[in-house]
């Protein structure tokens, strides 16, 4: 049995968890799905942790450049304010419209939370450390996040809400729109590499950073360019969370939700942000690769760097308009992508790539 | 990989197929019946990854769940308003429809069982890398329906603009 | 192998008899969706199963995909337009060729 | 790109979203200029309007209130109530004095018509309470909160100045500075209000 | 083939939205994201300010005025002073209309800066808010030094203003004009070229000159549909005469020379202000009026330029010492009414930026 998520420097615990586990007796099917429940279990964990911590650091980002404190009180600079409020949130009372679609709404947060974690199955987060290294990986994070759309579809139609029904469609045409350019950038990436697979792509940056595509590519820093815009709207940000829009749509899709189903979408939307980044990381920035510090840790910094990006972009821009989010991708992104995947194609072809 | 009978697996994905395909057919409020369908779609993949097609699977996934039932879906809600009292989706003749689909799926499963003789293949492996094989079929033995399916594709595009734009007066 | 195929037929009648008796037109499109994917499945088990080398069946089944997405495409365009002129969108509105 | 100014104009906006990143980035490095509230304070200025305070003499240590009445018709909310029936020798005594800050407008009419200083409105403003008859205050407990408030006596130059209350000796300054977060530890003003809490 | 139709519905947009800026109720109807029609629906904040007015004197309605329009409440005050003053024939002194143009401009400044603010925040960018409130802060602390209080400032009296102010007020205040005219760039820089806000107000709810005069608007709404009309300067009131300066015009009226016009007026009022400052003469602060007093019966309306505009305050008065009427008239009010007939046939994220631009305070359409 060989752990399919053991990186040099966490090897040892898991071959120790591993001689536990045997020791009982189990037999060898009943053990591998002992195995992988514990695995489900263990992502699932640290990605709740990351996504809490993540929604910390967004406030707190967000504090300091309108020079502010932002959360203070619970440990130093508010560490755990992130943990009392899901907690709150799980006391808190279920709030149901009388007139709700009663399956649909109660599906939604369940299917965008679960959508949501479905990618990590194949984002290695260090040299090894991961789920199962998939040959369609990157195909495969791109299929199971538009799940992520019907939940919001779902939350829309359930809340029986004008307002939420709004933020549902426009959820749907921004996500089929910007699924496009977002495709079309990551394909220059897996033109050179050749392969789906996220280890292949990863291993193909190893040594020094002028491997890493951003650098090393033709055109790719505008192939990063556009899908980071992309993964922005993916992952419904400012400037491109029209679904959500507290202005124009009080809250979108999420507006008749509250308490732990709230929660469910929040959490989700920030481990959506996660996966942009640590996506981008991997197509552009090495993913693990790195010096000295152990290879997650590397993976871990450089995602929380694309993360900054993305906080920054939520807390300086203006929102667009539904119209104009729709030209921007199909009268601009679209062709800029395509353009780019033919002059990289060209390079691959004339073998000119460094 | 994970060790698991994948006699089981079919059974449960092949059930969970049936219901949500007829929950597609049989339920009153269209909404519900395109989730359905997602659903069933989204298990058919499955089959497609027990049947070694994963770039299938993948595709199968990105294109109906993420295309084609959120197109269906938008379709729903633009036409059908919001508490609107259940629109009527069967008709009188939903009992003899039954009937004759019944008798053809068991007809169909008598052919299939009994009447058909099939070859099975010595047990040469599928190629491993099945998207590097997919690729090169299409780019090579399979270019014209390809470039085909491109032209079809894109008159598609062009169809539904123009049918759905509203004209500027 | 006869149980996919078995499958792939139960879910074709199924499609049928959504097809024969829904009256509103996006359970119809649906309803061809499912047809469709029970053809995929015999598609992608017969290229499993019966053919000895290569991957003809699911290449077949990747046209059928875009095939029926460029189908839900149109349909869908004449489904919104019949919704414009007719307030609904049950297939007895349809009973002018033109308009 | 946006606004179709052609693909000169794509340039031209990615450094107009720079310059705006450029400038929150910069505000990234800079330190929050907000306070801790409840353990932090701003020094209130001394002429901050905040609750309503009965003055008491320095040396008696009664109050200033010779029951004139003046602020209780010039308060425009009738916030305040005063009973001072005339004893024999025809002079009032204050029985009564009540202010219900939930009528108050805050409007300092009352500290201007006051010609004896026996009321002013001081800078203490934490009394806020879950229970709205908390906010009735009588007699004692305006003495009470006004005990140690600093105020210059009017009474001696009757009428030299109808309203003016010219600034105080060390008036301080709105904000010592806003830059820093952590004002003087022992400010007066937030001492006799955090005693007002504990009263 | 007949024209296509498509299902409308309406939208309730408040009384509890978060761009309406307090409660209003807007009923729109849509057409998808389009907004068909607009009807707005007022008076859940009524609170009869002036019935309430009509039972207090003269000088108790000064606070009431603060009630009126509490985010420029300086103008406020400064207009029931004047309507009782011209009713009354009170002189001013000449110190104190100085500093009764220094505060209303102050008033104007932080006003405009909480515009600032609040539009960008409706349009999605929340750090700008942040940003315009940590100015005006500076201003507020200004008003609290010199009368007390932050937002209901009962400062501007009849006959006067009710106190002098500190002696550190001067270098303060220069210390605060120099802050914002230093961070004046960091704000346009922010906004003002940025492309998604480009796009969002460029050319967005375009309100033509005629149509804001026949709905009787005023100020920088009307002013940036290239109207140049300033009461300030057409019908001067206190000691503006005096200063060098002039009002801004600009000539689109969309969203963006709204949002503009109120930059430029940020500047034109810092040097209103310097001026006031350097010129500040000595004297008494305030005429002798009895709290009491009873003015001759007659009417009066005097009117000041606030930053929403014309706001006016109509007093008839019977010679006793309680007007006997008062009528209050905000810009705000007019801009409401405009709305519905130039901010169709949008999108609802358009009408949200019409709406943040009108800059709009619903207790001053309520009163």
């Amino acid at each position: 049995m060989i752990w399919p998520i053991a990186s040099a420097e966490l090897l040892p615990l898991f071959s120790y968890l591993y001689e536990l586990l045997e020791s009982t007796g189990l037999p060898q099917p009943w053990l591998a799905v002992v195995v992988y429940t514990f695995l489900a279990a263990l992502v699932f964990g640290v990605l709740s942790l990351l996504a809490l911590f993540l929604v910390w650091w967004e406030r707190k980002i967000a504090a300091h450049i309108q020079q502010r404190f932002g959360p203070m009180r619970h440990g130093w600079h508010g560490w755990y304010q992130t943990i009392m409020d899901a907690v709150k949130l799980l006391q808190k009372e279920d709030i149901r419209v009388a007139t709700r679609d009663k399956t649909v709404f109660f599906w939604a947060p369940v299917v965008c939370f679960v959508a949501a974690f479905l990618a990590y199955v194949t984002i290695p987060f260090g040299e090894g450390l991961i789920v199962a290294d998939l040959n369609i990986g990157i195909l495969y994070i791109m299929a199971v996040t538009t799940f992520t759309v019907i939940s919001l579809l779902m939350a829309g139609w359930g809340s029986n809400n004008k307002y939420a029904l709004l933020g549902g469609m426009r959820s749907a045409a921004q996500v089929v729109s910007y699924e496009v350019p977002m495709v079309a950038s990551i394909l220059v990436v897996v033109l050179f590499v050749g392969s789906l697979s996220m280890v292949d792509i990863v291993q193909a940056q190893a040594g020094g950073i002028w491997n890493w595509y951003i650098f090393r590519l033709p055109y790719g820093p505008i192939a990063f360019c556009t899908y980071i815009i992309a993964a922005t709207a993916e992952a419904n940000r400012t400037p491109f969370d029209i679904p959500e829009a507290e202005q124009e749509l009080v809250a979108g899709f999420n507006v008749e939700y509250s308490g732990m189903k709230f929660a469910m979408f929040f959490l989700a939307e920030f481990v959506n942000a996660f996966t942009v980044s640590a996506i981008a990381v991997i197509l552009f920035f090495g993913g693990w690769h790195g010096a000295l510090l152990p290879s997650w840790m590397w993976f871990l910094g450089k995602t929380f760097g694309i993360v900054l990006l993305l906080m920054l972009f939520r807390w300086t821009y203006p929102r667009l308009r539904v119209d104009q989010l729709m030209e921007f991708s199909w009268k601009f992104l679209v062709p800029v992508t395509f353009a780019n995947i033919i002059i990289a194609a060209w390079f691959k072809y004339a073998g000119w790539y460094w | 990989m994970l060790e698991v009978d994948g006699g089981i697996v079919f059974w449960i994905l092949s059930f969970v197929i049936l219901v949500s395909g007829f929950m597609v057919v049989s339920l009153k409020n269209v909404f519900h019946c395109a989730l359905a369908l997602v659903l069933c779609l989204f298990t058919v993949a499955g089959l497609y990854i027990l049947l070694d097609a994963e770039f299938l699977a993948a595709a199968q996934v990105l294109i109906y769940v993420g295309s084609v039932a959120i197109l269906l879906i938008f379709e729903v809600m633009l036409t059908s308003k919001l508490a609107d009292k259940r629109i009527t989706q069967s008709n009188d003749q939903a009992l003899v429809g039954f009937f004759i689909c019944t008798l053809f799926a068991v007809a169909a499963y008598l052919l299939i069982k009994f009447n058909t003789i099939w070859y099975p293949l010595a047990k040469s492996a599928l190629p491993s890398d099945n998207i590097l094989t997919i690729g090169k079929y299409l780019m090579t033995e399979f270019m014209l329906p390809f470039e085909v399916v491109s032209i079809l594709l894109v008159a598609a595009l062009i169809g539904a603009i123009a049918l759905a734009r509203t004209e500027k007066s | 192998m006869i149980p996919y195929l078995a499958l792939a037929a139960i879910l074709f009648s199924i499609g049928l008899f959504g097809v024969m008796t829904r009256r509103n037109t996006i359970g119809i499109l649906m309803s061809l969706e499912l047809m469709f994917n029970a053809v995929n499945i015999n598609f992608v088990t017969f290229n499993k199963y019966v053919v000895s080398d290569g991957l003809v069946g699911q290449i077949f089944a990747i046209f059928i995909v875009v095939i029926a997405a460029a189908e839900a495409v149109v349909g869908l365009a004449i489904v919104l337009l019949i919704y414009r002129n007719w307030k609904g969108i049950d297939t007895d509105h349809f009973t002018v060729m033109k308009w | 790109m946006l606004d179709g100014t052609g693909s000169m104009g794509v340039f031209k906006d990615i450094k107009n979203l720079l310059i705006g990143m450029r400038i929150t980035g910069k505000h990234l490095g800079r330190h929050a200029i907000t306070l801790q509230y409840p353990e932090q304070k701003w020094t209130m200025p001394e002429r901050s309007r905040g609750v309503v305070v009965l003055l008491s003499d320095k040396e008696t240590g009664e109050l200033n209130c010779t029951s004139c009445m003046l602020c209780m018709r010039a308060c425009p909310t009738a916030a305040i109530e005063i009973d001072a029936p005339r004893g024999e020798d025809k002079k009032r005594t204050l029985k009564v004095f009540n202010v219900d800050n939930a009528l108050c407008c805050y409007c300092g009419l009352c500290e201007e018509a006051c010609n004896f200083s026996a009321l002013k409105m001081a800078t203490m403003y934490e009394y806020s309470t879950p229970n709205k008859g908390d906010l009735f205050w009588d007699m004692k407990k305006l003495q009470e909160a006004g005990r140690d408030v600093p105020y210059e006596d009017k009474r001696k130059k009757k009428k030299a100045k109808p309203v003016e209350a010219a600034p105080i000796n060390e008036a301080t300054p709105v904000k010592e500075d806003t830059k820093t977060d952590s004002p003087p530890p022992d400010d007066k003003a937030s001492d006799t209000a955090g005693k007002e809490d504990e009263g | 083939m007949p024209e296509l139709r498509t299902e409308e519905f309406q939208i309730n947009m408040g009384p509890h939205h978060p761009s309406t800026h307090g409660v209003c109720r807007l009923i729109l109807t849509m057409d998808g994201e389009k907004i068909v029609k607009i009807e707005p629906v007022i008076g859940y904040l009524h609170r009869a300010l002036e019935k309430i007015c009509e039972n207090r004197t003269y000088a108790q309605c000064i606070p009431v005025t603060d009630r009126f329009e509490y985010v420029t409440a300086m103008s406020c005050n400064q207009v029931f002073s004047m309507a009782a003053e011209r009713l009354a024939g009170i002189e001013v002194p000449e110190r104190a209309e100085y500093l009764r143009v220094i505060m209303l401009e102050l008033n104007r400044i932080a006003s405009h800066l909480i515009f600032y603010g609040v539009t960008a925040m409706d349009l999605g960018a929340l750090t700008p808010f942040l940003y315009g409130l940590r100015e005006r802060e500076a201003i507020i602390d200004l008003f609290e030094m010199t009368c007390g209080q932050r937002l209901t400032y009962n400062y501007i009296r009849v006959g006067g203003v009710a106190r002098d102010i500190p002696k550190e007020f001067i270098p303060k205040c220069h210390e605060a004009l120099d802050t914002i005219t230093e961070k004046m760039s960091d704000y346009e820089g922010l906004l003002n070229e940025n492309p998604i806000w480009l796009v969002r107000t460029k050319g967005v709810g375009v309100m033509p000159a005629k149509l804001g005069i026949d709905y009787g608007v005023s100020g920088p709404v009307l002013r940036a549909s290239g109207v140049d009309y300033d009461i300030r300067r057409d019908d001067p009131y206190s000691i503006y005469d005096k200063f060098d300066w002039k009002p801004s015009v600009r000539q689109n009226g969309d969203c963006f020379d709204r949002y503009l016009i109120r930059l430029d007026e940020i500047k034109q009022s810092i040097k209103i202000v310097k001026q006031a400052l350097d010129g500040l003469p000595e004297g008494d602060i305030k005429a002798k009026v009895s709290p009491n007093f009873k003015p001759p019966a007659g009417e009066v309306y005097a009117r000041v330029e606030n930053s929403r505009g014309e706001l006016g305050i109509y007093i008839q008065s019977d010679g006793g010492k309680k007007p006997l009427r008062v009528k209050m008239r905000g810009g705000s009010y007019c801009q409401l009414q405009a709305l519905p007939y130039f901010g169709t046939d949008c999108f609802i994220a358009d009408l949200v930026a019409i709406f943040a631009t009108l800059d709009i305070i619903l207790p001053e359409v309520d009163r």
